[in-house]
């Protein structure tokens, strides 16, 4: 059973890191700066506790609204550029994220050992769930109330005015600039909540894993996150879910008994689901479909 | 709806992880995990290889003695996790939901020390909800691992013992040589750890003069900056930490510019194939400490039996051998039952067992082991001459 | 030579180095800027395809023992299948309007790549030939490596035969004309599909000498070179202005050079972080890149 | 009510819009007419602070709007069409009308009912859009799947949901026939009913002269004539440079 809830875990932060691009995807920018807002929360998150010995959920917030600052600032040249400069600018952010915790010690002692994170070392013992005594299902409920909390929060803000506005700016910004819609702090603001999210997932995998180090966060987890809400289809939340379901359950997990050919497999079925379903494996008929069944008014 | 429900039902089916156990014919279990895919790709091939030919040969010799006298035969099962902590993770999850006694691996230290990092650090601590699994680490080379949690072992050598006398030995043997220059991948954490912690240091202390260190990156390409720093320093001692593909760039480099040294010292898991299939002639007389050669007809047999099965039996790989037959001593000793309900009970006992050890039997002798569930290996200076790796010193003889 | 001297050699050496190394992010930039000029479509699949183009011909070297020019050709030969293999299965049949879904498949491409090539060699160092690689050429204080300046000079002649086909053949023509008006080209009897599809073979036969270049002046080949390659390539693509290939040349030479420039005095650890900032300072600055032009397209 | 002072736009070496003086008073239909390539949606674009001026000013009530960023002219209560239309294709037409409700109306209720309040808020105003652009029954569905007509209508009541005081039209009748024509000038006509000020930039001649109180021509970048319909048609510079070779 362990294993399932630890599947769960690894399931949920996933998901924080998919909705974290998605909501940015909405307003049609692509940004690869995912990861590294990850990497804020979790190192933040990871020093709080353990360097600070605050409580968990507090270490979150905080380590999640320094993220979201930081992404509010990466928002505004981010405005100046579109489709593949944005994405390569803000690789460039994330990398440069990255390189920065690769040149970052602050270790302090605490009993007989040094803790804290120490550049190319990285930052070890984050134990505070199996310190606290966590169990593998508390920890797993515990990343799920947060994922369902995100989760229940963009789709509300995707039925309401908010999600027209992102994704009436994702798809003609001249149009909506046009409509009064202001570029600027809708943009800014898509960044600043893609952040937050990405905070949060970020300092909940530094204690899960316990271990964090710069090269985890790099551009291939920034892939990942992008990965997931344009594998899952831009229509709702559900999609980003099921995308990492897709990826992290059925390509990692379940593949796992074909050994060798699991990797090749991984790859090749990622360019078949896009060919196959180009508009994501959760596209805008299902997202209505399962609007229908919730006895939701279609609109 | 159906079709999602059928797919959801068949998704769960193939993630379940198989718990039975007939009790008729008892197997032990262990679990081994590393990389099968990506650059360290080889790392995984020659473990499993090596992890299959031990349980042959402890099979072919009638098995594993249970608690109850009966002989059980050694299963054993591999899985990638791809050198990915996550991955890392679950997979040691997956094993810990099934009815495998022990896990063997993994080989990456950046999966090693997150993975220890989940287990119950103090064994029986009623306080700490870590996993309770006992995981014996062939490779992940990185100093002092195994302190996270005491339900961590390694059969890896110590570096630091080994760097020691390796450099007590050069200044022996090659009294002209005073200073020492290092080479330094530094953004892993095992290369840096090795050459900041232990070649630099272990090498002031055998007198040398230290003159600083070129640092690259673990992907990078261009070494013309750094080596020629190497060059104009023009220390006795060449001291390289980093791993096969970098070190065989940066040999080439210095063999383009010249660069010229009395001796040259590679970073312990760099005595492998890799790098001789890399750049051979460069490496020519690279000096490397080791805790495996097929220096005796042991280290030879088990080097054979992976050979047949297609691994290589390497410093990491041979260590697995050696924890099979760790295992196998462990297991008789501490009396296991090896069915469905004892797993919990087997696996403390296995723990149990492996935390008292004091020396067990290793391929190049014997291999004491620490509180800390760290060994000290017994090890040999190689060297590569024509294309393969020959013992150049003993330090046992 | 007194000491401080080499405090002037030393950086400028660097830079030199770096400049000649630069080249190659040149090769690989010109590929992404080609296809983006073209399609106007990312494929973050081109480094992976270049250095999977350069594994092929590994067969040529290691079995056929062929001298490093015809080693390098195979590379070339290699990544051109590759980049047709690449081109049908992640743009041939995504629709025009979904860019997300074709940069998504490439990226299911780089995995596959990289991973096939790690089968293929258990993720193993091989050795890689050069072309006078024990040459060094001294022009006191400085020097320059052989090979590094071969593989300068192959680049060069690789960019030149690039713009000729773009510039002076039928076949660049089309192309031009399809990455200009895609609509007209058509009415004008212009293939858009097969234009597309000989982009990506003539881009990917482009990379695959990229990639033999960098395991020329490696020595060696690896897997784990694809990614770095892919974001430098990027990088220089954006430099240099998007589409434009005079100006992925210049970005690609300026990032190598600026590279080492850090290096030299920042470290290795903090290098990129500069060069990341370089990227900064161009978006800030001059956004449209070296050579790019203000879209005027609303 | 809008004044446009000496305005020019300069890209490069063209001159697209120069020296431009016009006057719109309130209520006014003002028609734009000049051939293709006169400056007409440089005009419109310019006013909407699409891309900024090279000289001039953009006085709107009063206020000086020049080089103010779009969403701010919306604001301050110009809306617009655009000769292609864009619409946004994956919202529904209902949506397309929620995003444009900006107005200092809405503006009044809470920020956050009129931003995380559900499809209900500012119902009965869109379904009057909706009823006005005839498109009552096809609320929910995506407006790229629209008929061209369709698309055109929606778009003039997307601009209408701001309750801007001022509408910009950019060639609303192109690509549309005769009776779709007759539709489109009963609607503007109807807008100006309810004290709506409209700039009509437009090249189909027969609803220019329809329903224009004034028009001013564009050739080059600048104005050659301006005055009444029927003086326009008579205006020799204007037949040389445009009726000359349109069918009046």
């Amino acid at each position: 059973m362990d294993f399932y809830y630890g599947m769960a875990q690894l399931i949920g932060v996933h998901t924080l890191l998919g909705l974290s691009a998605y909501v940015v995807l909405l307003t049609g920018q692509v940004s690869m700066a995912q990861a590294g807002f990850f990497a804020i929360g979790a190192y933040l998150g990871g020093m709080l506790t353990v360097l600070a010995g605050l409580h968990i959920v507090p270490a979150m917030l905080l380590a999640a609204v320094a993220s979201a600052l930081v992404a509010t600032v990466v928002g505004f040249p981010a405005l100046r550029v579109k489709g593949l400069m944005l994405v390569v600018a803000t690789l460039a952010f994330g990398e440069a994220v990255r390189i920065f915790w690769f040149n970052f010690d602050y270790q302090i002692a605490k009993g007989n050992i040094q803790v804290g994170p120490l550049g190319g070392e990285g930052f070890k013992q984050i134990r505070y769930f199996p310190e606290n005594g966590w169990s593998t299902a508390d920890v797993a409920i515990f990343i799920w109330a947060w994922v369902i909390a995100a989760m229940v929060a963009l789709w509300w803000m995707d039925r309401s005015r908010v999600g027209s506005v992102l994704r009436a700016v994702g798809e003609d910004e001249l149009a909506a600039q046009s409509v009064g819609i202001n570029l600027t702090a809708v943009k800014v603001s898509a960044m600043g909540i893609g952040g937050f999210i990405a905070g949060l997932g970020g300092a909940i995998y530094a204690h899960y894993t316990t271990h964090i180090e710069h090269l985890n966060f790099g551009v291939v987890l920034a892939t990942f996150a992008i990965a997931y809400p344009i594998l899952g289809g831009l229509s709702s939340v559900i999609g980003v879910l099921l995308a990492v379901i897709f990826i992290q359950g059925f390509l990692v997990e379940v593949l796992r008994f074909m050994g060798d050919w699991r990797n090749l497999l991984f790859g090749a079925l990622i360019v078949l689901a896009m060919n196959v379903r180009p508009d994501g494996l959760f596209d805008a008929r299902a997202t209505r479909a399962l609007k229908r069944l919730l006895g939701g008014r279609d609109a | 709806m159906k079709r999602l429900l059928t797919i959801a039902a068949a998704v769960g089916v193939a993630m379940s992880v198989g718990t039975t156990a007939d009790a008729a014919d008892r197997t032990v279990k262990i679990a081994g995990f590393g990389a099968m895919s990506g650059v360290v790709r080889s790392f995984g091939i020659n473990t499993d290889a090596v992890m299959r030919a031990a349980a042959k040969a402890i099979n072919d010799a009638g098995g594993v003695k249970l608690a109850d006298g009966s002989m059980a035969p050694m299963e054993v099962s591999f899985d990638d996790d791809r050198c990915n902590a996550e991955e890392g993770i679950s997979v040691v999850r997956r094993i810990a939901s099934s009815d495998a006694v022990v896990g063997v691996g993994p080989t990456c230290s950046n999966v090693a020390e997150p993975l220890f990092g989940i287990l119950q650090a103090k064994a029986g601590d009623e306080g700490d909800s870590g996993l309770q699994f006992p995981i014996f680490t062939d490779t992940a080379i990185k100093g002092g691992l195994a302190k996270i949690s005491e339900w961590a072992f390694r059969n890896v050598p110590n570096e630091s013992q080994m760097y020691q006398t390796l450099f007590e030995w050069l200044a022996s043997e090659h009294p002209d040589a005073k200073s020492v220059y290092g080479g330094v991948e530094e953004d892993f954490a095992h290369s840096r750890f090795t050459w900041y912690k232990v070649m630099k240091t272990r090498s002031a202390d055998a007198g040398y003069e230290v003159k600083g260190e070129a640092k690259w990156l673990l992907n990078d390409t261009n070494f013309t900056t750094q080596v020629r720093a190497m060059k104009r320093a023009g220390a006795d001692v060449i001291a390289i930490s980093a791993h096969p593909f970098t070190t065989c760039g940066v040999l080439k480099e210095m063999a383009r510019q010249r660069v010229e040294y009395k001796v040259l010292v590679g970073l312990t898991s760099s005595s492998s194939l890799e790098t001789l299939n890399g750049c051979a002639k460069q490496a020519e007389g690279i000096i490397i400490p080791t805790s495996f050669a097929p220096v005796n007809p042991d280290a030879v047999a088990a080097a054979d039996a992976a050979a047949a099965l297609g691994g290589s039996a390497d410093l990491h790989s041979a260590a697995a051998w050696e924890i099979m037959m760790i295992l196998k001593d462990v297991i008789e000793t501490a009396g296991i039952q090896a069915t469905a309900d004892s797993v919990a009970a087997d696996r403390r006992a296995i723990r149990d067992g492996l935390a008292t050890l004091k020396t067990t039997k290793g391929l190049l002798g014997e291999i004491t082991r620490t509180d800390e569930g760290e060994a000290v290996k017994p090890y040999v200076y190689v060297h590569a001459a024509d294309g393969t790796w020959a013992v150049l010193h003993d330090p046992n003889t | 030579m007194a000491d401080y001297w080499w405090d002037v050699i030393d950086p400028i050496q660097s830079v030199l180095d770096g400049m000649m190394f630069g080249s190659i992010y040149a090769l690989i930039g010109i590929g992404f800027t080609l296809i983006f000029g073209v399609m106007h479509k990312i494929n973050l699949a081109y480094a992976a395809a270049s250095i999977g183009g350069a594994y092929a011909s590994l067969v040529a070297f290691q079995i056929l023992s062929a001298p490093a020019l015809v080693v390098f050709l195979c590379a070339a030969a290699a990544s051109g299948v590759i980049g047709y293999i690449v081109y049908i299965c992640c743009f041939r049949f995504i629709p025009e309007h979904l860019p997300l879904a074709t940069l998504m498949a490439s990226v299911g491409m780089l995995i596959l790549i990289d991973e096939v090539v790690v089968h293929a060699t258990a993720g193993m160092p091989e050795p890689y030939p050069a072309m006078f690689d024990d040459v060094m050429i001294d022009i006191s204080p400085f020097w320059i490596r052989g090979d590094l300046l071969m593989i300068f000079a192959l680049s060069v002649v690789a960019m030149l035969i690039l713009l000729y086909v773009l510039y002076r053949t039928r076949l660049g023509i089309a192309t031009r004309a399809v990455a200009q008006q895609p609509s007209a080209a058509q009415l004008c009897g212009i293939g858009q599909q097969q234009t597309n599809a000989v982009t990506f073979v003539i881009t990917g036969a482009l990379g695959g000498l990229a990639g033999a270049m960098v395991g020329a002046s490696v020595g060696i080949l690896s897997p784990l070179l694809a990614l770095p390659l892919t974001v430098k390539g990027l990088v220089v693509t954006v430099i240099g202005g998007l589409g434009s290939i005079p100006g992925a040349i210049v970005a690609g030479i300026l990032v190598g050079g600026f590279e080492n420039v850090f290096q030299y005095f920042r470290g290795v650890t903090e290098r990129d972080i500069y060069v990341m900032l370089l990227l900064f300072v161009f978006l800030t600055f001059r956004p449209q890149g070296l050579f790019g032009r203000i879209s005027t397209r609303d | 009510m809008l004044e446009l002072r000496n305005l020019s736009k300069h890209f490069g070496g063209v001159r697209a819009v120069e020296e431009l003086s016009l006057t719109i008073g309130q209520g006014e239909i003002f028609g734009l007419i000049g051939p293709n390539g006169s400056g007409k949606s440089t005009t419109v674009n310019l006013i909407c602070g699409v891309f900024p001026t090279t000289s001039g000013a953009v006085v709107f009530e009063g206020r000086d709007l020049t080089d103010a960023p779009s969403h701010r002219v919306v604001a301050a209560g110009i809306g617009r069409t655009f000769q292609n239309i864009r619409l946004f294709g994956d919202l529904t037409v209902w949506q397309n009308l929620w995003v444009a409700q900006n107005s200092v109306k809405e503006r009044e209720t809470g920020w956050l009912t009129r931003w995380l309040g559900g499809e209900r808020r500012g119902r009965d105003y869109a379904e009057e859009l909706l009823k006005f652009a005839g498109l009552s029954d096809r609320s929910g569905e995506l407006a790229r799947n629209l008929a061209f007509g369709e698309q055109r209508r929606l778009e003039m009541a997307r601009a209408l949901a701001a309750r801007p005081k001022l509408l910009l039209l950019d060639e609303p009748a192109a690509g549309m026939n005769a009776e779709e024509i007759r539709q489109l000038a009963t609607r503007i006509r109807a807008l100006r009913e309810h004290g709506m000020t409209i700039l009509l930039v437009e090249h189909v001649m027969e609803l220019v002269m329809g329903v224009t109180d004034r028009i001013a021509v564009l050739n080059f970048g600048q104005k050659i004539a301006e005055g009444e319909p029927a003086e326009i048609r008579q205006d020799p510079a204007v037949r040389t440079a445009y009726l000359g070779t349109a069918d009046a």
